[in-house]
């Protein structure tokens, strides 16, 4: 396979394929008639899922650094380079992007009626961004992308959303925005100031990188400006009321696509970016039990508020906020193991909240309600539904053997070492997404069949089985034999740990033999 | 024996005392023709000016013409005089704590030395001289000697100042259309 | 010379027009305080005119006739507003507010 | 042989892929699903014998079959998915396999007229395949899928008849208990890898003496959580709730797992970590105290229960009590030894009560009468109409009440004994072996209630029924009888040297115990005279709880449920459960959601940091706009004032200071 990928000259023209062919089907879908602006958005994604595959084989894992790297001068005079390059991390952000979108499109198949060309042009155009983000290595491509996602985004949750959809839309974006713009402030810094120090201007992640130690002074206050920008979008705690409005509000396909990739550019951030560029200030002692903790207060808290919502929607919304909670407590765990879970638990959380998300989207497109209240004894009339709900619930709750226990796990371990209290803090979560998942599932699935409104939602098509499907064999699949995806991402993870690891402040945990043992 | 001199301060005392008069009358009539007495002070110092041109144009078309035209409007709007005419507080005192700074402002506006006025205005970093920049010497007088009171005027009006000239009496146009039609009550 | 005494006049005379627009309650006194405060600005184009040539004075008939179309047009407004509101008082003239 | 040993794990699990395909299709294929359901548990069980012979030959060295690399994450952290085969988790694969299938056969008959009938298929043959990987795992990771997945199909199982709030609720609370135990088995793990650097069973007894101190701080706090994982699944003190509440699901379900194998899992891992608690005596001394304690406690609650499974229920935990005495006084091999003996007979009662509350039901249906089929009070003189179970329950019961020759007696004793023995050195033991006694009699009592309630007096459920009741079907009574002769039997496995055996099952598994022995000195067993007196003693405690229990019940015609009056006093309390539902409902449940909600939902998230921060920062822009506004009303007099206060400061910035 990579025999025949690499003679195909595979890796010259594959990122420029995969970010190009969307934004070429935009004016398609513009121009054919509206009923068949779905079938080019499906087309599309399969495509690029057929093509994105076989980056699978064409990564090389064993060479940790950049790959499939294009540099072409953009706008020579500021130094702005068409940049782009994947390691271990991106290349399965990217993946997980190209599979699930050709599900994303399949099932806003019958929820989405008004409007269609609209739709499906935006999702195309929310697809280039979302790929965008992971393989750009240069600063100022990053930024646009970054921005490219908001605008399709904010119209998906504003004019395809439920209720009061409008609030939610304006919230995320200013939400959003906010962030971003004190991100790109630090950027023209940072390239200023390096470019001062070392004569070349250029926004090119490595330049900057190599030369960040220059920025001893305004180091921090440029930390805390990119650390505010990917924080909103993670989001950690203080900056997460956005989310479940955003969440409740969006269209299906809108919400899936939120939760499975747009919440890892947060994380995606902070690893690639934030913390690289200020190791010294970001790893110190005080910084990083900042923000450990509040990564744990945020796994707790959500997990909490989430056993309390009436909304379903928005109960998952609090659940993803307590799983990537877990993401940064693996980023700041700092050992190659709590990275590897970090990046475990942004994949595998993609699949259980896309898959939970889906199954909502569909009771929605069945009865347009998401209050827990208006379901019950569901099992009894869509059997399927209710096995794949609670196999879904149970990988999100971290059961062994699923997809969600392997990056839980790995974070945790990896994090006691440094954080031992915070992770004894986080690990009780354990109990409460089991609580809150289960309660919901009961009230929802399993108990007293009283609605009579439910008697007719049939149990999930051919379509939905496809839908749902590839996501289930992806829990099972990685929670037996995560191995493959390891092996890819170890090479990123070391490298990250490498940058960091002369940087990493001893810190005298209480107890510390009691915890640290030898290590 | 210099006359000139207390001349121009009796003209002065009288502008200001009709101008004083002219803002605290409460019959807008009275503040009216006060402001007429102003103007023609002012004409008289603009003889001794050596303006005499303008001196007469002072009183044909600005007392006469103008003043005319408020007293006319005053009469037709036939306004009673408003019992409290001052205003009190606040915007009253603002009004006059902020004329009171304004004036002295333009008094320390005497301060400018001609040396200063000159180096703010000349493009050279180095002092100037101010005589270069400002000729000095009774300009006026050589040319109303030159040319008569009239020409003196009208040699730089239509000469170097012809294109405003023009436009003047286009804005005069206006002017009057507009009055017109705003005045009307319908077409 | 009588430079500098004009001059200072006519800051008194425009500073007494600054007092009389910013007191005043009658539209139309209101104005005449603006023609005040042209005048003294005409005094002083005149006082420098006399000594550095005669732009000063051109410029005098300038302000002439900009002050006549000025006073023109905006006293036939105060007749078009009192027409409506059947007052020049200021105070009352509010309509045009955000 | 034993290196297919996956192959017991993967016939359960093909089972229910099975099963559950066609509960979704065609879930009236009743024949196919019994098929396939009992087939993959018997060819387990075939295999688990051949496992068996060979470990038998073997010399008693474990064999680690390596499936593939579950983890390879870092060189210090690679977790594979082996599966180890030694003394220990043969005797627990036999045990699982053995038992597991007699029940499966069982519920062919008792699950037969239930529509979701290949839905309980697919479930139980989850459930096995769960428990042999939790029993055959070579490292903690790999136990811990057993672990909670045996939890999810308790869950699955015990909410089985969903359709009732109850059912569900409960299967809600066991699963969550079990999550509370596995939040400390986590911490363990995370403890041990980072001071011990590994997680596999040999690896932890090789390397964890020379890393953990004896008796230090990080030891106990490993050993303790362990043993928080184990309370939550084997339903000890802190953690016992959810167990009398799984009776809602059906009668086989409990046999199977809230008798014999999953209860059990906790006593398992305590044994398979023996080297950890063997390093930390204070952890042992806390195991056993709360064995004894839960053994005591449960029994005295049994005294007083109406609802046959509950009785049983309460039984189950105490003896779960007696094995965790047991395991804590360092006798390893009673414990597992009792771990067995109690498989079967309260399996045999379990499945017992089943044909029983399966006759009241049929008889209820043939009559249309309603009532609870499983309330003791309303059963009464079976004995004629169900002759086979009552016998085989008899025996059962004689068997648990610690009767010789019977199994329940010797591994019972085996347990006293040892708490004997330790308490000579430590008074803690020695209070531990009083419960222990205590507990025995009251087992004894609450048995022979029971017996005398369901066979003997009068049938007090209403004539109408009275001939509607009869046997239930063979397929039934069937595993009855051979659970009826290992409970018989049983107890050759481990006879101790008095009556003439050799403690076989002490020494088969000395392989995996004696890595505990550098630390724990050996029991010595007691001999002679002490010996005697401890057996008689047992055996008399054992009758007089019977003849008491027979006799407090038959003096007076019992009492349907609808006379009893209201209990008072301590029966209040016992029939209450102590109230610790209450509590803990009072103290954990209701202030967590009633903080979760009105703190932390709509306080801080709605209040603080939607409204206040961004309402706040909107209403500040919204107020710097009202401000703006004020400016534009309309006066004139204010916009030249304005005007010229701006003149002003220009001037002021033109003037500038002096010349």
């Amino acid at each position: 396979m990579t025999a025949f990928l690499a003679a195909i000259g595979y890796e010259q023209w594959i990122l420029h394929v995969l970010l190009g062919l969307p934004l070429l089907a935009i004016p398609m879908i513009l121009i054919m008639p509206v009923h068949r602006a779905r079938w080019i958005a499906l087309t599309v994604a399969l495509i690029e899922l057929v093509l994105g595959l076989g980056l699978w084989w064409a990564f090389d894992p064993a060479n940790p650094a950049m790959q499939f790297v294009t540099d072409v001068p953009w706008i020579g005079a500021f130094g702005v380079g068409y940049r782009l390059g994947i390691d271990g991390l991106s290349v399965m952000m990217v993946l997980l992007s190209v599979i699930t979108m050709p599900l994303v499109v399949w099932s806003s198949w019958r929820s989405v009626d008004t409007k269609q060309r609209g739709f499906y042009a935006l999702l195309l155009a929310l697809k280039t961004g979302m790929l965008g983000v992971f393989v750009a290595m240069d600063l100022f491509l990053f930024y646009v992308f970054w921005e490219l996602l908001l605008i399709p985004m904010y119209f998906l949750i504003g004019s395809w959303g439920s209720s009061n959809r409008l609030y939610a839309a304006t919230k995320f974006v200013i939400y959003t925005f906010v962030g971003s713009l004190l991100m790109l402030v630090a950027i023209v810094w940072m390239v200023m100031e390096v470019g001062r120090a070392t004569g070349t201007y250029s926004f090119a992640y490595e330049h900057l990188l190599a030369h960040a130690y220059l920025l001893e002074s305004s180091g921090p206050w440029l930390f805390v400006a990119f650390a505010l920008a990917f924080a909103v979008k993670v989001p950690i705690f203080p900056f997460h009321t956005w989310l479940p409005d955003a969440h409740t509000e969006a269209p299906t396909a809108g919400s899936v696509d939120l939760a499975v990739i747009l919440l890892k550019m947060g994380t995606y951030g902070f690893l690639r970016f934030a913390v690289p560029f200020f190791p010294g200030f970001a790893l110190s002692e005080s910084v990083g039990l900042v923000m450990a903790g509040l990564a744990v207060i945020g796994i707790v808290y959500a997990a909490l508020v989430a056993m309390v919502q009436p909304d379903l929607k928005r109960l998952v919304a609090y659940s993803s906020v307590s799983h990537l909670g877990f993401v940064i407590l693996g980023i700041w765990g700092s050992t190659v193991e709590s990275v590897q879970g970090a990046i475990m638990v942004m994949i595998s959380h993609g699949l259980s909240t896309g898959a939970l998300f889906f199954i909502i989207g569909m009771l929605y497109e069945r009865r347009h309600t998401r209050k827990i209240s208006d379901f019950g004894g569901l099992a009894r009339v869509a059997p399927l539904m209710a096995t794949a709900f609670v196999i879904t619930a149970f990988s999100s709750i971290g059961l062994p053997g699923l997809n969600g226990f392997v990056g839980e796990f790995l974070v945790l371990i990896g994090a006691f070492g440094r954080y031992p209290w915070l992770v004894a803090g986080a690990t009780t979560v354990v109990v409460f997404s089991a609580a809150y998942l289960l309660w919901a599932t009961q009230r929802v699935f399993f108990n007293r069949f009283t609605n009579p409104l439910n008697e007719g939602i049939g149990d999930l098509n051919m379509r939905e089985i496809a839908v749902l499907a590839p996501l289930l064999l992806g829990m099972v699949w990685i929670g037996l034999y995560p191995g493959p995806i390891l092996r890819r991402t170890e090479g990123a993870a070391r490298m990250y740990i490498e940058m960091v690891e002369p940087y990493l402040s001893e810190t005298p945990t209480v107890g510390g033999t009691m915890f640290r043992g030898g290590r | 024996m210099d006359l000139v001199t207390p001349v121009f301060w009796v003209f002065a005392g009288w502008s200001v005392v009709s101008a004083v008069l002219c803002i605290t009358r409460r019959n807008p009539i009275s503040s009216a023709l006060w402001l007429v007495s102003t103007m023609f002070a002012l004409a008289g110092i603009y003889v001794l000016l050596d303006a005499q041109f303008i001196a007469a144009v002072q009183v044909i078309v600005y007392a006469g013409a103008i003043m005319v035209l408020f007293l006319f409007v005053i009469m037709l709007l036939n306004v009673g005089d408003a019992p409290r005419e001052w205003r009190r507080w606040p915007v009253g005192l603002l009004g006059v704590g902020l004329a009171a700074v304004l004036g002295a402002q333009l008094m320390m506006l005497g301060g400018y030395g001609r040396q200063r006025l000159a180096d703010e205005f000349s493009t050279q970093p180095a002092p100037v001289n101010p005589a270069l920049v400002f000729p000095e010497g009774m300009a006026s007088a050589a040319a109303v000697a030159e040319r008569g009171v009239v020409g003196a005027v009208a040699e730089p009006l239509f000469t170097a100042y012809l294109i405003p000239f023009e436009i003047t009496s286009v804005l005069l146009l206006t002017a009057v259309i507009g009055a017109v039609v705003l005045a009307k009550k319908k077409l | 010379m009588l430079l500098g005494p004009s001059l200072a006049l006519s800051a008194v005379l425009f500073t007494l027009g600054v007092l009389g627009v910013l007191v005043r309650r009658n539209a139309i006194v209101v104005f005449m305080c603006v023609e005040l405060m042209l005048n003294a600005v005409n005094l002083s184009f005149v006082a420098l005119a006399q000594v550095h040539g005669l732009g000063g004075q051109v410029m005098v008939i300038f302000v002439m006739t900009v002050a006549a179309a000025e006073a023109a047009v905006g006293l036939a407004i105060i007749l078009a507003i009192f027409r409506h509101a059947q007052s020049v008082d200021l105070r009352q003239l509010t309509l045009l507010k955000g | 042989m034993t290196s297919l040993v996956w192959l017991t794990i993967l016939f359960p699990l093909l089972g229910a892929v099975i099963n559950g395909a066609i509960a979704i299709r065609r879930p009236e294929a009743k024949g196919l699903v019994s098929l396939v359901g009992v087939g993959a548990l018997l060819g387990s069980f075939a295999v688990a014998i051949g496992i068996f012979l060979e470990v038998l030959a073997g010399d008693g060295t474990a064999t680690r079959v390596l499936l593939w690399q579950w983890m390879p994450v870092t060189e210090r952290l690679s977790i594979d998915l082996t599966l180890q085969v030694d003394r220990l988790s043969t005797v627990m694969l036999l045990v699982i396999t053995g038992v597991g299938s007699l029940i499966h056969l069982f519920s062919v008959g008792y699950m037969k007229s239930d529509p979701g009938y290949a839905r309980y298929f697919a479930y139980l043959n989850l459930f096995v395949a769960f428990m042999l990987v939790l029993v055959l795992g070579a490292s903690l990771p790999v136990s811990f899928i057993g672990w909670e997945g045996v939890g999810l199909c308790s869950y699955l199982l015990i909410g089985f008849w969903y359709e009732v709030d109850a059912n569900s609720d409960a299967g809600k609370k066991a699963f969550l208990a079990n999550r509370i135990g596995d939040f400390g088995v986590l911490m363990a793990m995370f403890l041990l890898w980072w001071h011990v650097g590994t997680l596999d069973y040999d690896g932890l007894a090789r390397q964890a003496p020379e890393v953990l101190a004896y008796a230090g701080a990080p030891v106990t706090l490993i050993a303790l959580l362990l043993f928080l994982g184990c309370t939550g699944k084997s339903a000890q003190i802190p953690l016992f709730t959810w167990l009398p509440d799984a009776m809602a699901g059906p009668t086989p379900v409990s046999a199977l797992i809230h008798a014999a194998t999953m209860v059990t899992a906790g006593v398992f891992l305590v044994v398979r970590t023996g080297v950890i608690f063997s390093l930390a005596p204070v952890a042992m001394e806390v195991v056993a105290i709360t064995g004894a304690l839960t053994a005591f406690f449960a029994a005295t609650i049994a005294l007083r229960q109406n609802d046959i499974k509950k009785v049983l229920a309460y039984s189950t935990v105490s003896q779960l009590g007696y094995m965790f005495l047991a395991v804590g006084t360092g006798a390893w091999a009673a414990g597992i030894f009792h771990l067995v003996t109690h498989a079967f007979f309260k399996a045999l009662l379990f499945l017992g009560s089943g044909s029983v509350i399966h006759a009241m039901h049929h008889a209820q249906h043939a009559a249309h009468a309603h009532g609870d089929a499983q309330d003791m009070r309303l059963m009464g003189g079976l004995r004629r109409a169900m002759p086979w179970t009552f016998v085989l329950m008899g025996i059962a019961t004689l068997a648990i009440a610690g009767v010789p020759p019977l199994a329940g007696f010797w591994s019972k004793d085996e347990i006293l004994a040892a708490a004997f023995v330790r308490g000579g050195g430590n008074t803690i033991y020695l209070v531990a072996w009083g419960l222990g006694l205590l507990a025995a009699l009251m087992t004894a009592f609450y048995m022979a209630r029971l017996m005398a309630m369901t066979f003997f007096g009068r049938f007090r459920g209403g004539d109408t029924l009275e001939p509607h009741l009869h046997e239930a079907p063979a397929v039934m009574t069937g595993p009855l009888v051979v659970l009826g002769l290992l409970s018989i039997v049983g107890g050759v496995l481990n006879l101790p040297g008095f009556a003439g055996g050799s403690h076989y099952l002490a020494h088969w598994l000395e392989p995996v115990t004696d890595a505990t022995l550098p630390y724990l000195d050996r029991l010595e067993m007691p001999h002679g005279m002490t010996e005697l007196l401890l057996v008689g003693g047992a055996i008399t405690i054992a009758l007089v709880g019977l003849a008491l229990g027979m006799w407090t019940t038959l003096r007076r015609p019992v009492l349907t449920p609808a006379a009893t009056p209201a209990a008072t006093g301590l029966a209040r309390v016992l029939e209450g459960k102590y109230f610790i539902d209450e509590l803990y409902q009072k103290v954990f449940v209701g202030p967590t959601v009633w903080f979760s909600r009105r703190v932390l939902w709509q306080g801080i998230d709605q209040f603080l940091v939607d409204r206040m921060g961004v309402g706040g920062t909107a209403r500040v822009a919204k107020g710097l706009g009202w401000l703006g506004s004020r400016l534009q009303n309309g006066h004139v007099a204010l916009y030249l004032t304005l005007f010229v206060a701006g003149v002003v400061l220009l001037m002021r910035a033109v003037i500038g200071g002096a010349p």
